[in-house]
């Protein structure tokens, strides 16, 4: 299955792009596609990361589906 | 009725605060947030604002849905400025109308306070010789 | 710089919430208080506002003093219009800025509380057959 | 001696009038006036009323000085 990574502001800068594609194993979780992310982007795992699948709030425990979107972020910082 | 917008244009107060303004309301309540001069005695050039903007959206509809099962208010607007901001330009503008002013404030500070631990919106501060983008304090 | 204002024009809350802010501080909370089309379930067709105007000026500038000593503030503005109000004009709008937002708040919601119980305003609502100052519930 | 007292919103349509000048006796306090105003316009007695000497809240006791500024209003409703 594929699932879309994106990154915002930090770590979209760490990571040198906004977007990636990745092809993880059927009903990967989502802590597990992350850790595979930053595998690829080291300099991520200095920062508390956030993230989202589908754009509702994750934990890491979450199974990922099929064209899932999933975005990784630092803490916000809006207002 | 309610509202809640990402634009990257002026933010107006006084329209933002009247959009919220039903017939039988007393009272409005506006924070609105802008673009400090010194932080923590740095000055800084201008803001950049970026947003995941689908679910910045989805997280503002969700604040002002849980501010009504909280507060007896009557309006809600929440309306935050994306790309660059100057100095003194508006980054944030939230209205709360309601027959009480009481709720009004309550809900007004509810709402900012988690609007920024919740909605996905990253400010990155350019100094003359610098950039950083800002880590918010809650996770 | 503080300033606190009487007067019979329109009032505009955006003008009035930038004319508080001064560069180092983030938010400003404002208070807009406006003319309700229905109080008690009765129908308001207009408003007058009443003042004792040099003593009223007295007692909003005694509130912006006690409130610089109450609350972390920077600056405050007061402005309450005078005269006939159509209904949903802003009556008042109380702007306050500060480096924190809470103070802001706690310090918008005093000044309106404070105000309503000792500025010497007086408020008639005039309906379609008749007309009635209002008497506040504060001494 | 002579003061100045002033009426607002309901008391100045009570009274009939928004000034009149009374001419008390000498050291006069404040309630001793005011219930001279009271005699002229008993309507202002129906009314929970406030006062002020020279723009200031006055609680009766105080003495009155020759052009002193007394008004009388009722409980103020601004906002």
């Amino acid at each position: 299955m594929t699932v879309k990574v994106l990154f915002f502001g930090m770590t979209a800068d760490l990571a040198g792009r906004r977007e990636l594609i990745l092809s993880p194993v059927k009903n990967a979780r989502c802590g597990q596609v992350i850790a595979e992310v930053i595998d690829i982007f080291p300099e991520l795992s200095k920062r508390k990361m956030l993230y989202s699948i589908n754009q509702v709030y994750a934990h890491g425990a979450e199974i990922l589906r099929e064209g899932d979107e999933l975005a990784i972020f630092t803490v916000v910082s809006g207002g | 009725m309610d509202f809640f917008e990402l634009t990257t244009g002026p933010l107006d107060i006084g329209a933002i605060a009247r959009r919220v303004i039903p017939p039988e309301c007393g009272a409005t309540v506006t924070l609105d947030g802008y673009v400090r001069q010194f932080t923590k005695g740095r000055e800084t050039e201008f803001l950049v604002y970026e947003a995941y903007e689908p679910m910045a959206l989805k997280e503002m509809e969700k604040l002002i849905r849980s501010a009504h099962q909280q507060f007896e208010i009557s309006n809600v607007g929440i309306v935050h400025r994306l790309g660059k901001l100057e100095i003194g330009e508006t980054s944030i503008i939230i209205s709360v109308a309601a027959p009480h002013r009481k709720a009004a404030f309550a809900a007004c500070e509810w709402l900012i306070c988690e609007l920024k631990r919740t909605v996905p919106i990253w400010k990155k501060e350019v100094y003359v010789d610098d950039e950083v983008w800002v880590e918010g304090e809650n996770a």
